[in-house]
């Protein structure tokens, strides 16, 4: 049984935002415009985080492309009233969409503010309907959104594999962020394979996850930069 | 497997490509055909290579069809240029084809001077006619071309168009800042810069990562195509710390426009401490040493200049930095293997741009890493077939509209300036003005100007595919296909060590009743009737293209792109010895060129100094010759008396005004930058990569992104460092007007811990005026309000010249940190 | 007599509301096993929610159980003899 | 006219010295109509309102990322707190056969299920897809706290309608017997009450059963709210004393609501023979010892915060301290410690005025501490993102308003139909209670000095 794992490489990042633009784009997420953003009702499945350390001469500055952590035991998941996030059994931590009630527990209890609301119906002015992407459905309004590791190319290269009629594997899948990164920062792959890119990168001194003390095991690891 | 997990693939909705077009309230502004299409087609797959064209870069991209309907974007791996990365501007591409203001017409300014519809038909007769009248009354130089539509092709096919109509006025607006080059290597382009194998790259103002030619290939080729312990290190010098710089090994802040200063400190460094490649300065420079000239006079040599009057104290006290980083940083940089030193942004909109530019490359030459690999070099050049000369020599070539002429002493103009300035005094009369996919009144500093100007000019025909600040002054608007319907070539962006050719198909027929400009321009030709039409026999543009590609398939230089990058390198290599196998005829190369959209050459003519150096030393001048000829022809022209070439380069000097004298002036030098109004901040336009390419503003995710690196969107911000914030008493998120003496726009102060004191930053890419466009008035263009100072030896304005005051207008509507020190 | 000439269709109305009482819990417990199932299907952390869903069922039952106990009580205790009165002495 | 005339609980009494206690419901004035058409106004906007929101969505109210809960769960937090005024008092007062409670108790019962059900709507009005809200019932998950207040809210709820409906059946049977109309109504309701001994036996023996049962409910109901937020592993949320925490709140508030409504009602009514200062006394001395308590709880909720210094806790805690919510923090402390303290520890203050300042105080106070526990721990998460904010839509006013409208909509009902003060039970004290009282306090008493004159008169009470 695989279990999908993302490694992000700070030391390679140059926080050019391309991952940003490509869930976007792959998801289906509307732009909610300028009054909703003034709002801070804008959001990203996976944002760029700036983090600020020092201060004066010394000061640094890293951006860290943070989309859904995927945690082993999600707080999100334990809340949920009506089974509407649940961990896949591939470790993907999913979002039915037709089941949520939009009570925004999950959010609330999320440790990595993850999950966003659906606070209007989305809007998609002139035809950029025309230009979504028939893998992933619309959101209605009021309900909860997140990050889904792209689950539907993992469905696609499952049902591929299968009509080659091997199991899914290490290698099949490439989420639209890893794959749009002009740095290649982005690694994902199977983190039961040890043999995996991704599993060999996370043996690395230099892997972290974001608030590993919390016990979420989140499934996304970062590599610190070098210097 | 339990319910949920069912839902959850229901939900995901791998069968239900309908329900992402389905329920659509509005009405559809796309062909009934395309949504019955989208909803009920069979939903077959494919992939189709093109070009991006959105910015000058031109990427790769792969589109994503279903049914033949372009669902995603994503970049081309293939490509040598991006390898398979894309920047956020060219994920929107489906948001800039479906977009809400696209123009499905041509339109015509009424009497009332509102736009009406009007048929292609008319519109091009009217246009043609004119074009035809004016050539055959020798009227010809009475038209002006504008184009910044990317790559040389089309801009052939431009030049030969104002040929055809006897036309000697055509121009893009945009500078490209070769005049370093000029005066040092005297070529007359930018060098390819090796990033791929150098292994420190020194940017002086060159947000590497974000502006730039192509910041996904420098992506790319420092960082994307590397293992991580290989990816090239980089040193930031500049004002401000982008995203992309934040990765730098050394951030050196320094005052704004002292980045040549900087550079002769390091000079200085490599210098006294014989950290500099002797063999090449002694073989293959000019002017490093004190020489004799003819007249037996003793001239200054780089040498003596650095050690005398570039000493990092000195230059500590310039550029507001500390004398131990200017050493640390020559150091770091003479110990690398593979070093390069770049200039770009801040560092090349200065007053003192081309100085700046000349101290940078002058540290190349020091460094000597010309022609090898990670160096400098020219790209091999791309077999285009050359176009035949028309049969316009009947007509007498009048002098450019942008000729730099007069006793100013620049080598060149600022296009949109000049053409504003010359048609305003009337000293040069136009009375047709062209404007290609171009948006100058919202991009140059002489933008107002322009369109005063444009209100004199009898008519003004814009050709693009949304209405914006340049085409609310025009006469006629043609809709021009965006670059996902329309046949792109595209080549080389400046500053690529290879050469590339990008052949981009279009992916799905034109929504709307569009054409692409090259087919205007060769109907218009063909409407201006008689040689001229004769000038331009191509049926269409790819028909243009196809033939200039014939050139390539006869030298049989460079490959058609296949597989990965380094894929491609080993074809690459195989393919030498038998090139023909591939393109042997016309055909299969213009097949493969299709199916693959790129070509390239990677092998630069190694060991070609002639070629590398066309000054008259025929070497790396440090001591310009180009130069002082050049101002002894200026100072000649100051008055027609005789007078000794001392007195004219004296003469010349004054003209041109350097704040230097004798020698120092055609020696790599600082001159101080002029800034220009009463505020005490600097303002600093810049280009965030979320601004590139004129169509940027049109896609809503791209303006819900445009801050990303602050967590913001859908505002212009005003990016100050802590202390000035301090010193301003103002916070992140005030809302504040930057006010110079020109005016005053709207911004959001974001504070950075990094941004240089007394020094405003400014993003490009809101604050437009697109009529139905979903950023139409958000934020605002910091290019309104800077003040013209003008570059004395390019001619070209400067943007970063300007001094303005902040006043705050209202306070952070609500509490909280900034994103900057969230959680901190 | 006052009392006794209540009309029968309150009787037949109160005998219905303490019926629908019970609906009310019995459904409130069938709900609250079936979620207890659920979670144990779904491997749910159980501990807690466990024991607090378990504590509610008697909760509804004993409320149910207090008020047919009344209910029927008052019932019975109307056929007292007419000198029923309220002795302090009762206890 | 009744069978049960004489002595006792009797209606028809000539000597039937409660008619106070009755006026509302026997000549309730135009005063009646007026109120509750204007309360129905204000609820019918509030509905209308949340008809608009169910139709556009959530964002009609203030809240964002990462702000996702706001006033609804505020009130709905606060609202159950209050809930627990009645019940839980009224129980503890009958279980330690506290003699003053007899004029109380009902009103504080009828508090607690009005302001229940309200409360239990709120969370509905929080979510985005009420049409959705039965996923509860067919997918609901125990794992989710949200679950376990589903059912112990309805236990609560189930519990404190039968413990207010119970002790009510004789006054329901005075008002059938003294031919109130709606008669049907009290027939329905009255379930043949004649006051037979084996009824009283019976009602007592409920009774008894009830207010045991009812105490234990009350402070889960409280302790599972407060697991809402200590359930996750926010800052500010995730603490073990939230429980015991909340609970003193409510209880906290309850009280003071009480007050509220005993001051509110005795003016209106005229009940000042009922409603005595004696009453108020010892109430507000209750009000006082939990104000303390109150203020114990929080003193080691933050000192905890504070001395573990771990950042994101941190971070939050400046947020309510000196941030931006330093000035609900501080004006909370002031209105549920200082005001109530400085108001109920003095004789002189101890008025029926001074006493309702206290209790509107702390009502107030309890609700800015709710505030106060949700807003700033999701406006400060633990990852370096921006400070959130929140400001609350006229909606959510609108929705704040419709609420406690509800309640008063709630009383004016009750008052118009049933007596705000047990009947039967006031008259029950005057017959047995001094009596009864006295015996149980010589019950306490060390036993006399045996001496063969006088036998003992009494085996203990």
């Amino acid at each position: 049984m695989t279990r999908w794992g993302m490694v992000i490489d700070l030391d390679r990042c140059t926080g050019c935002g391309s991952c940003m633009a490509a869930c976007h784009q792959e998801n289906n997420l509307a732009a909610v415009g300028p009054e909703e953003s003034s709002r801070d009702r804008a959001f990203h499945w996976l944002r760029v985080l700036p983090e600020v350390s020092g201060s004066g001469a010394e000061v640094k500055v890293r951006y860290v492309p943070q989309p859904c952590v995927q945690c082993d035991d999600p707080p999100c998941v334990r809340v949920c009233p009506v089974h509407a996030t649940y961990l896949g059994e591939e470790g993907i931590v999913a979002q039915i969409y037709s089941r949520c009630i939009g009570c925004r527990y999950c959010m609330a209890a999320c440790p990595y503010n993850a999950k966003v609301f659906n606070w209007y119906e989305p809007e998609w002015p002139g035809d950029l309907k025309q230009g979504t992407n028939p893998d992933v459905s619309l959101r209605p309004k009021g309900v909860v959104e997140k990050c889904t590791f792209c689950h539907h190319r993992v469905v696609k290269a499952r049902e591929e594999a299968r009509a080659a009629g091997r199991e899914i594997r290490d290698g099949d899948v490439t989420p639209a962020c890893a794959e749009s990164c002009p740095a290649r920062a982005i690694e994902f792959g199977d983190l039961e394979d040890p043999t995996s890119r991704v599993s060999e990168l996370t043996r690395s001194p230099r892997a972290f996850r974001l608030h590993a003390d919390l016990g979420t095991r989140p499934k996304v690891y970062y590599l610190a930069e070098r210097d | 497997m339990i319910v949920p997990r069912r839902e959850f693939l229901k939900m995901l909705g791998v069968a239900t490509g309908t329900l992402g077009l389905g329920g659509c309230d509005r009405d559809w502004l796309v062909p009934d055909r395309l949504v019955e299409l989208a909803q009920r087609g069979p939903g077959l797959e494919s992939q189709v290579p093109t070009i991006c064209g959105l910015c000058e870069s031109g990427c790769g991209l792969t589109v994503r069809l279903v049914d033949g309907l372009p669902v995603g974007l994503k970049g081309n791996p293939h490509h040598p240029l991006n390898r398979g990365g894309l920047c956020p501007v060219g994920q929107a591409g489906l948001e800039v084809l479906y977009a809400p203001n696209r123009l499905r017409a041509p339109q015509r300014r009424g009497a009332g001077g509102e736009l009406e519809p009007v048929s292609w038909e008319d519109a091009l007769a009217e246009v043609g006619g004119l074009l035809g009248k004016m050539r055959s009354e020798g009227q010809g130089s009475r038209v002006a071309l504008l184009t910044d539509e990317p790559g040389r092709l089309f801009h052939d096919l431009a030049a030969r168009f104002a040929q055809a109509v006897g036309s000697p006025n055509i121009s893009s607006t945009k500078s490209q800042g070769l005049l370093p080059f000029t005066l040092t290597q005297g070529i007359a382009q930018v060098p390819g810069f090796d990033l791929d194998k150098a292994d420190l790259v020194m940017s002086f103002g060159l947000e590497l990562f974000e502006d730039g030619p192509a910041p996904l290939h420098a992506i790319s080729a420092m960082v994307g195509s590397r293992q991580t312990e290989e990816r090239a290190a980089h040193i930031y010098a500049g004002t401000r710390l982008s995203a992309g710089s934040s990765r730098a090994e050394v951030y050196v802040p320094i005052e704004p426009g002292t980045h040549g200063a900087l550079a002769l400190g390091v000079a200085h460094v490599l210098v006294r401490e014989g950290n500099y490649d002797r063999d090449f300065v002694a073989e293959h420079t000019f002017g490093f040493e004190d020489w004799i000239d003819d007249q037996g006079r003793e001239r200054l040599g780089f040498r003596r200049l650095l050690l005398e009057r570039y000493y990092p104290d000195r230059i500590a006290r310039i550029c507001g930095c500390d004398a131990a980083t200017v050493v640390r940083v020559a150091r770091r940089l003479g110990e690398a293997a593979a070093p390069l030193a770049v200039v770009g942004g801040e560092g090349s909109q200065g007053s003192n741009a081309t100085w700046t530019g000349v101290a940078v490359h002058s540290l190349n030459a020091l460094l000597g890493v010309f022609d090898r690999p990670g160096g400098v070099s020219l790209p091999p050049p791309i077999p285009l077939t050359p176009l035949a000369d028309p049969e316009t020599s009947s007509l007498e070539q009048a002098e450019s509209i942008f000729a730099p002429g007069g006793s100013v002493g620049a080598f060149g103009v600022d296009a949109v300036e000049k053409l504003a300035e010359r048609v305003i005094d009337g000293t040069y009369p136009i009375d047709l003005l062209i404007v290609v996919s171009s948006n100058p009144v919202y991009s140059s500093p002489a933008g107002q100007r322009l369109s005063q100007a444009m209100e004199q000019i009898q008519s003004v025909v814009v050709l693009t595919p949304f209405l914006d600040e340049t085409s609310a002054h025009a006469d006629l608007v043609l809709p021009t296909h965006v670059f996902l319907e329309s046949w792109q070539g595209t080549t080389t962006p400046a500053a690529v060590a290879f050469s590339t050719l990008g052949l981009g198909k279009p992916v799905i027929e034109p929504l709307f009743d569009t054409r692409h400009p090259g087919d205007v321009l060769l109907e218009l030709g063909r409407a201006a009737g008689g040689p001229a039409g004769a000038a331009l026999p191509w049926v269409s543009y790819p028909d243009y293209l196809k033939e200039r590609m014939e050139g390539l398939v006869i030298s049989g230089e460079g490959s058609v792109v296949t597989g990965s990058f380094e894929e491609s390198w080993v074809h690459f290599l195989e393919e030498r010895g038998w090139r023909f196998l591939e393109h042997r005829s016309l055909e299969n190369f213009w097949a493969a060129l299709e199916r693959e959209s790129g070509w390239w050459n990677p092998v630069p003519a190694r060991g070609d100094w002639a070629r590398l150096f066309r000054t008259p030393s025929g070497r790396f001048e440090f001591f310009s010759q180009t130069l002082e000829r050049h101002l002894r022809d200026v100072g000649g022209m100051t008055a027609d008396v005789e007078m000794s070439e001392e007195e004219a380069l004296e003469r010349g000097i004054a003209a041109m005004g350097s704040q230097v004298d004798g020698d120092e002036v055609l020696l790599p030098h600082f001159e101080p930058p002029i800034a220009s109004g009463a505020g005490e901040l600097q303002l600093l336009p810049f280009r965030p990569i979320t601004a590139r390419g004129h169509l940027a503003a049109v896609s809503p995710m791209v303006a819900e992104m445009f801050g990303y690196p602050f967590l913001d969107g859908w505002q212009t911000w005003a990016e100050i460092g802590t202390d000035t914030a301090h010193d301003l008493d103002l916070a992140d998120g005030d809302l504040v007007a930057v006010e110079s003496d020109r005016g005053s726009i709207e911004a959001v102060v974001r504070v950075h811990p990094a941004a240089v004191p007394r020094t405003v930053h400014v993003p490009v890419g809101l604050g437009h005026v697109q009529p139905g466009g979903v950023a139409d008035g958000i934020g605002s263009n910091p290019i309104e309000i800077v003040e013209p100072i003008r570059d004395n030896l390019s001619g070209v304005l400067s943007t970063t010249s300007s001094r303005v005051s902040l006043r705050l207008l209202r306070r952070r509507p609500h509490g909280g940190p900034a994103p900057m020190d969230g959680g901190h | 007599m006052e009392s006794q000439s209540e009309p029968r269709w309150i009787l037949g109305l109160q005998i219905a509301s303490v019926s629908m009482i019970w609906v009310f819990v019995l459904s409130i417990s069938a709900w609250i096993l079936h979620l207890l199932r659920l979670s144990r299907r779904l491997h749910d952390v159980p501990s807690a929610s466990v024991g607090i869903s378990i504590v509610a069922i008697p909760v509804f039952l004993l409320g149910a159980a207090v008020l047919t106990y009344v209910f029927v009580g008052l019932r019975r205790g109307r056929e007292a003899p007419d000198e029923s009165t309220l002795e302090p002495e009762e206890k | 006219m009744t069978s049960v005339n004489d002595k006792g609980v009797s209606a028809g009494g000539l000597e039937f010295e409660d008619q106070d206690l009755l006026r509302s419901i026997e000549d309730s004035g135009v005063g009646f109509r007026v109120v509750s058409t204007l309360l129905c106004l204000v609820i019918l906007t509030a509905w209308v309102i949340f008809g608009r929101q169910i139709l556009r969505g959530l964002g009609v109210t203030g809240l964002n990322q990462p702000v996702a809960w706001g006033f609804y769960i505020v009130n709905f937090v606060f609202f159950i707190g209050i809930s627990h005024a009645g019940t839980l008092i009224s129980a503890i007062l009958r279980l330690s056969q506290a003699e003053w409670r007899r004029p109380i108790t009902r009103m504080a019962e009828v508090i607690t299920v009005v302001v229940l059900a309200i409360g239990a709507f709120h969370p509905v009005l929080d979510l985005g897809r009420p049409d959705r809200a039965l996923n509860i019932f067919t997918a609901g998950r125990l794992q989710s706290p949200l679950l376990w207040d589903v059912s112990s809210i309805s236990a609560y709820f189930m519990a404190s309608t039968v413990y207010l409906y119970i002790p009510m059946i004789p006054d329901i049977a005075l008002l059938r017997d003294r031919g109130v109309r709606p008669r049907w109504l009290y027939q329905f309701l009255a379930w043949g009450w004649q006051g037979t001994p084996r009824q009283q036996a019976v009602l007592e023996r409920a009774v008894g059963i009830l207010m045991v049962l009812v105490i234990p409910i009350a402070i889960s109901v409280h302790t599972v709210i407060s697991y809402i937020f200590a359930m996750t592993l926010q800052p500010g949320w995730h603490s073990t004393i939230f429980g015991p925490y909340f609970v003193v709140g409510a209880i906290f508030s309850g009280i003071a609501a009480l007050m509220m409504v005993m001051i509110v009602l005795r003016r209106i009514f005229h009940l000042e023979r009922y409603l005595k200062q004696v009453h108020f006394d010892y109430l507000s001395r209750l009000l006082l010892i939990m104000s303390l308590l109150w203020f114990y709880f929080t003193f080691s909720e933050y000192l905890t915060a504070f001395f573990g210094n771990e950042p994101s806790e941190m971070r939050v805690f400046y947020y309510k301290v000196t941030g931006p919510y330093a000035p609900f923090f501080w004006s909370m402390v002031v209105a549920n410690f200082l005001i109530p303290a400085i108001l109920l520890s003095f004789r002189r203050t101890r008025t029926i005025p001074g006493i309702f300042i206290a209790s509107t105080s702390v009502v107030i106070g309890m609700w800015l501490e709710r505030l106060n526990i949700v807003v700033p721990s999701l406006a400060n998460p633990r990852l370096a993102l921006p400070t959130g904010y929140y400001i609350p839509s006229l909606v959510e006013w609108v929705m704040f308003a419709g609420g406690i409208a509800t309640f008063m909509l709630g009383f004016v009902i009750f008052a118009r139909f049933f007596p705000l003060i047990s009947v039967w039970e006031i008259q029950e004290g005057r017959k047995l209670s001094i009596a009864e009282t006295t015996e149980r306090l010589e019950g306490y008493l060390p036993d006399p000095v045996p001496s063969a004159a006088t036998p003992p008169m009494t085996e203990g009470g």
